[in-house]
């Protein structure tokens, strides 16, 4: 090939471009100050701003309260009671770093807690066979929900929407709203129960239901950051056409979210089944928002493919660590919510703030 | 198809007690060859849902209306509209605010039930009764009235001076240790214990405003070894109830009957559609009393009481 | 210089693809040979993206063959095409804003640790993609990245431009489409671009450019594909036609067949 | 100045271009089959996915009912149903009309209508002044939401997730969680229960409240199409960004739409009073979600810029009919909700598919 | 010819503006006059787009000073700069694309109906401006729309940044800034747009052009503002430069003192 005739083709003051010095568009950049500094920390450590408000909230408690709130048992108490709302936080988490949301994550949970149940207890199936169904109609679930968005192009909001209506009333069809007592359970299905039990660590309680969560988040952090699908994940949240045009399948990424999500809804009805020790289908009403919050709080962006999945265990711990904290300091319920409230819009307005300094 | 309809309105769809309380009315109007319609708000306090519910009935021709009213007072213009329409209305399990609102009410005398449990633990607990530690497990933060006469009544029954017996929460007699809700749900019943527990750890006497929310009161006590040494009260009476009785986990509980509560509302409504009359207040009540039963496996002289096994009999679900 | 025997690596017969009302591939032909530089011209919305978006798996045409040396193929997704050695840099980029350089790079290819770590736990091998991003961006003279950790939203349109077209010349085996690598871009960052189109043809690669920029395309290009209302009408070679020329075929002034050299001179 | 020496400086095959024929960036198009011309009516008519479910769901209750479901006392019910949900609709069509969504809706409306009743009934103020000051104050909690939306730039949703809780928690507080009674606010301040006085028309009963809630929908279809504000408002949620470079002051567009949508909950307070007759501090729990149904299912985009004001009636009517038919054929309640939920997943499904043909 | 005492129209003196830690304007100066083309030309993120932004109000400067016809104002948005008869096409258009092509027009300078309907009611005048919208884009000579009613987004790339360019050329009183228009448009349509600009400096408005198209640049321009790493570093023009000077001093390969006609030699 005459490389050389071709070149002379090229106008004059473009080869003098080529002839010049610097890097591809390189541009200027100051000498660091602190704060710049600080703001690129907080950069690449997004959990840091719900950090500083569990940190705080741990400070003010702990002079207001003392003892009491400080003593490990009472702080194991408050994972305690995030396990659910930390587990199903998880599933959430994956879905809105893809872009989604979704409202069905409380009705997945409870209508799998009733099939657990009754698969356990009434069919007197094998308790490991009881609990293995109840997973896989959670992941069942979660699949209805992603090929509604893939195939149907459907909005997640919409979708869940419709799908937590459904699946609430297939649940108290199914249950007939019976509960399931905490005994009848012990008795055909101990292995229902073993998240509600625990061992004690230093004066700490922790269920096995809790360690379970903690273990959840840190199986979920790997693959997110660890393996290609995690990659993908993040990717396809940011920008989906971008994603698909650099080869991602998206779709297949989404349904694979959806599905590992609803599994994650059927741990928390079985963490649930362990923690109020009966399968009742009065659960999970509010779980949907409580869950979003946790994510929220915890940094993730609604508009998708940024989060850390650390946030949302430090989100759900930060309502928790309120809501114990104003309960033992006999604050009226009332002011909980409202503190809630202000918690959500202070922590993001915080992280908002962190990140444009 | 000229069957005459009767509509039930319960609290909610989710609570076992009003899903009882849907089969007996159905079971009763299957056969008196009354037709069935049900409807239901979509959470314990749901006004509005009931409110388009009675609205609906009315548009069905419906003869008479069950209703367990989640606002006592704000449910009332609505019945008002369905009375006028020429409906039989009867309250269930709540009264409404006035409870003549309603052509009858049908229901546990609620303070009467709330007395029976405070009048069994403060006799149980004996002297030791001074210095009793309590956790108030109630409903809502929104002082309904079955909450507020079951509260009110454990209160007094046990003997404590109850300020304003229309509000929950006032008292200022140092053994209440707190008052906390629960949604008369599970996991409320939990959480609330545990916080109560963590304000207090020598908590000996828990109130529950319902069975559910006393089964996540005791999976709280349990966690933390107390199970043996606390007294739970409860109101309702389901079997899964009575069987937590007979199983030590509730020590004594107020049974209602919600399935005689709804035969007798269709009753009443067919007799009303076949002879316009409309049933009469229990002597001395503003309500037909459909009796409390006090169930509990260890009986306290002064306060009448079955047992567990005379409960499951019974018991409602 | 190409010639008319060489060795076809893409080639696609009566394309078709329709969005609602508007015809966007209306049965275009064509043709890309080993080793060269094929442009290809035409008025906005002559359907030029369309065309490489078909070619390259991100849509899928309502018609017509596509031919990857001599064998049919239906590519269902991008990935499909660049597995079988197809690299494009789409006209929108086409880069996850929130992942780092190295990870874009390796979006959909990426890397496993060897052994157990790779096999059982796919655990990402960062360290090597890390490190061959470097390598690879340096080879072709393109960033010196300071950070390769950067986010690519924090980098400026050009530098942004650069990795897309980084990417596709560093993992492309067979074929780069390359969608108007350089309307964004300034005169120095162009010239930059030209020169690793060049290159790459030297490896031994087709490349496949569209531009708008007729003195660019009569520069680097071995030939010319003018694309006019959704089809192919002319190829023509720089030396054949001059740029007024290609301009009136591509602007329909001139009917291809009543030039001297005809409608497909090359 | 040397026109003829700048224009020599054209390249030769350029100015070929410029003489050649053809419009700017024409393109071809097809002549039109049936199939695309309904597909072009559709895409103009955006209500017409709600309204071909409307119409399917009045066909068949009227079959399946027959006259106790079309008869006009029957049809105008529904429309009272619909009222509050329709009020509370428009408010939330126009916030998400601006890409936002709107949690606080029913908490607003529950926290005015007990401003509303306090101030007529216990502080013995003139029962306009009561109106007046529950009016005043939805315009001022939407004026809090515009204000953290636009100042702080937290994403609507955060916002007011977080304002739901701290207006519902005012409102307990405020209402000391008791509800004032019907005769108090007849005696009191009977203007507050004139939306729920009725005039019969043809059998038909409609109470100021609905007839209301049609004048508002027309008001507010005619400011979003013409007048100026209406097309900003559009453009805002188009492309912010956009909109702000073509010279919106979307800051100031988005803080009255919040204001607007605020005052609209306060209308709905005072429809919800005259609807229930008395003010209960427990209302409009479910509200945020039930009117975000009623807009989805009217085919607005929740990505905000697209769809109709009347959609969002359609869309209320719709949930309305299927409430109230399937109430009629005797129902249970349980698989109303499942209906409904069905219902959102198939209107948007249709909508959606309508507008892709 | 432009004269050196030519009336100001528009002057900024020591303008800056900081993003992070990244300086987009550091301490630019810039002279726009009466009637004339100004091209202003710069590397890939040497801040041209934040300069015109600071001038159309589009952001606000943290330092630095802008004179309108020697009076200095201070805009707070783009509208205030539209108020004072400065229209911009901005580089990422700025069109509404779920509006329809009038409205985009007429978008944020309504016209309202006479009388009561337009002073109370607040109606929009819909039938007078999609009248004169046509009017408007028919006297420009740039489109022949078929239907003013159609939906931008329903346009092609090229038809969109001509509802842009027809916007701003149509109702500029005295300066429209273009930033970049010609970058996505195909030869034909740039063409338009160039001949569009003659014709509005010819009108009497002054015009300030970026472009990276160098030819297009010395075709048009009657100065040449360069920018570089932030500032201006040289105004030139077509006669006393060569492309290569303009790119060589753009580049940083040549300091422009050094040249003969001096760094600002217009
Ligand atoms: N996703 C789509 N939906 C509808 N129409 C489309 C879509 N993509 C492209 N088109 C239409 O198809 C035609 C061809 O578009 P295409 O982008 O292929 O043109 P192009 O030659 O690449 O133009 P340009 O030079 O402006 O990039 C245009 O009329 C365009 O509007
Ligand atoms: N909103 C912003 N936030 C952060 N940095 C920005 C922002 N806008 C511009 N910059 C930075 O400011 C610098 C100047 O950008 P600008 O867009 O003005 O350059 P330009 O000369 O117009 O480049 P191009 O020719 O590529 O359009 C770049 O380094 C860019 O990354
Ligand atoms: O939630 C309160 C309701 O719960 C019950 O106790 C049944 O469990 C009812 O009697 C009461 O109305
Ligand atoms: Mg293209
Ligand atoms: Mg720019």
């Amino acid at each position: 090939m005459s490389n050389t005739t071709v070149k002379s083709a090229a106008a004059e003051h473009e080869l003098v471009a080529a002839a010049a010095s610097g890097d591809f568009a390189s541009f200027k950049r100051e000498s660091e100050p602190l704060l710049t500094r600080l703001h690129r920390f907080f950069h690449r450590y997004p959990t840091a701003a719900p950090a500083i408000v569990l940190l705080m909230a741990v400070l003010v408690f702990s002079t207001l309260i003392g003892d009491r709130f400080l003593h490990p048992f009472n702080l194991s108490l408050i994972v305690q009671q995030v396990t659910i709302i930390g587990i199903l936080g998880i599933a959430q988490t994956l879905i809105i770093l893809t872009a989604g949301i979704d409202l069905s994550v409380g009705a997945i949970m409870v209508l799998t807690s009733v099939i657990m149940g009754r698969f356990g207890v009434e069919y007197g199936l094998s308790p490991i066979l009881a609990l293995g169904f109840g997973l896989f109609a959670g992941a069942l679930a979660g699949y209805i929900n992603g090929l509604l968005v893939t195939f149907f192009r459907l909005p997640p909001f919409i979708v869940t929407l419709g799908t937590w209506n459904i699946f609430f009333a297939l649940n108290l069809w199914y249950s007939g709203s019976q509960t399931i007592r905490s005994q009848a359970i012990d008795a055909a299905a101990p292995i229902l129960h073993w998240t509600g039990q625990s061992i004690e660590l230093l004066g700490a309680r922790f269920t096995y239901g809790s360690l379970m969560m903690l273990v959840l988040f840190a199986i979920v952090w790997y693959a997110l950051n660890w393996t290609a699908w995690g990659r993908h994940v993040y990717a396809t949240g940011d920008d989906p056409a971008a994603a698909r045009l650099a080869g991602i399948r998206t779709d297949r990424i989404l349904r694979s979210v959806y599905i590992v999500a609803g599994f994650f809804c059927a741990v928390a009805a079985w963490a649930l089944i362990g923690r109020i020790g009966s399968v009742s289908p009065q659960a999970g009403m509010m779980a949907n928002l409580d869950s979003i919050t946790a994510v929220v709080i915890g940094g993730c962006s609604l508009f998708g493919g940024r989060g850390s999945i650390f946030g949302t265990l430090l989100g759900a711990l930060v309502v928790g660590v309120f809501r114990n904290g104003l309960a033992l300091s006999g604050v009226d319920v009332l002011w909980q919510d409202f503190t809630v409230g202000l918690l959500i819009i202070i922590a993001v307005g915080l992280d908002q703030w962190i990140r444009k300094v | 198809e000229d069957k005459p309809i009767v509509g039930l309105i319960t609290k909610t769809n989710t609570n076992p007690f009003f899903v009882k309380m849907k089969e007996g009315a159905a079971m009763k109007a299957e056969a008196v060859g009354i037709e069935l319609r049900t409807f239901s708000g979509k959470f314990d306090g749901d006004n509005e849902s009931q409110v388009q519910a009675v609205e609906n009935l009315i548009a069905a021709g419906a003869k008479g209306i069950l209703i367990t009213p989640n606002d006592s007072a704000a449910i009332v213009p609505a019945i008002d509209r369905a009375r006028a329409a020429g409906m039989l209305v009867i309250a269930l399990d709540t009264p409404l605010s006035p409870a003549d609102a309603a052509d009858a009410t049908f229901a546990t005398d609620n303070f009467k039930a709330g007395e029976l449990i405070g009048q069994w633990a403060a006799a149980r607990l004996g002297d030791k009764a001074a210095d009793a530690k309590i956790a108030m497990l109630d409903l809502n933060t929104s002082q309904i009235s079955v909450d507020v006469a079951r509260d009110q009544g454990f209160l007094k029954g046990f003997g404590i001076d109850l300020a304003d017996p229309k509000r929950i929460g006032d008292e200022t007699d140092p053994r209440v240790v707190g008052n906390d809700v629960t949604q008369g749900a599970e996991e409320g019943g939990r959480r609330a214990m545990e916080n109560l527990l963590q304000k207090e750890p020598d908590i000996n006497v828990v109130y529950t405003i319902n069975e559910p929310a006393a089964a996540g009161a005791y999976e709280a006590l349990r966690a933390v070894g107390r199970d043996k040494d606390v007294l739970v009260v409860s109101v309702d009476g389901g079997c899964p109830g009575v069987d937590n009785v007979k199983a030590g986990v509730i020590g004594a509980t107020s049974m209602q009957f919600p399935l005689k509560m709804a035969s007798m509302g269709v009753e009443a409504v067919l007799e009303f559609a076949k002879t316009g009359k409309k049933p009469e207040a229990t002597q001395g009540l503003d309500f037909v009393n459909t009796g409390v039963e006090l169930i509990t496996d260890t009986p306290v002289d002064g306060v009448a009481s079955k047992s567990s096994s005379d409960g499951l009999d019974m018991c409602w679900g | 210089m190409t010639t008319e025997n060489q060795k076809l690596v893409l080639k696609a017969t009566q394309l078709v693809k329709r969005y609602g009302h508007v015809t966007a591939i209306d049965g275009a032909d064509f043709e890309l040979r080993e080793g060269e530089i094929l442009a290809v011209i035409g008025d906005n919305g002559a359907g030029k993206s369309s065309l490489i978006k078909a070619l390259s798996g991100a849509l899928v045409p309502d018609a017509g063959e596509i031919l990857l040396d001599g064998a049919p193929v239906q590519f269902k997704s991008p990935m499909d095409a660049r597995k079988a050695g197809i690299e494009t840099v789409y006209q929108n980029l086409a880069v996850a804003p929130s992942l780092n350089i190295a990870d874009n790079l390796y979006l959909g290819r990426e890397k496993l640790k060897p052994g157990i770590l790779g096999k059982v736990f796919k655990m990402l091998d960062r360290k090597a993609m890390h490190e061959e991003a470097k390598a690879k961006l340096a080879e072709l003279g393109l960033l010196t990245i300071q950070n390769i950790h950067q986010a690519v939203e924090t980098l400026s349109g050009g530098q942004r431009q650069g990795v897309a077209v980084a990417r596709s010349a560093a993992f492309a085996k067979h074929v780069v489409i390359m969608d108007e690598p350089t309307a964004a871009l300034g005169v120095k960052e162009s010239r930059r671009v030209l020169n690793l189109i060049r290159d790459v043809r030297d490896r031994g690669l087709s490349v496949v450019l569209i531009s708008h920029n007729m003195p660019h395309v009569f520069e680097v290009a071995d030939r010319i594909h003018i694309h006019r209302l959704g089809k192919r009408v002319a190829v023509i070679k720089p030396d054949t036609h001059s740029m007024s020329d290609a301009v009136a075929i591509m602007t329909g002034a001139m009917d291809p067949n009543e030039h001297p050299a005809g409608a497909f001179a090359a």
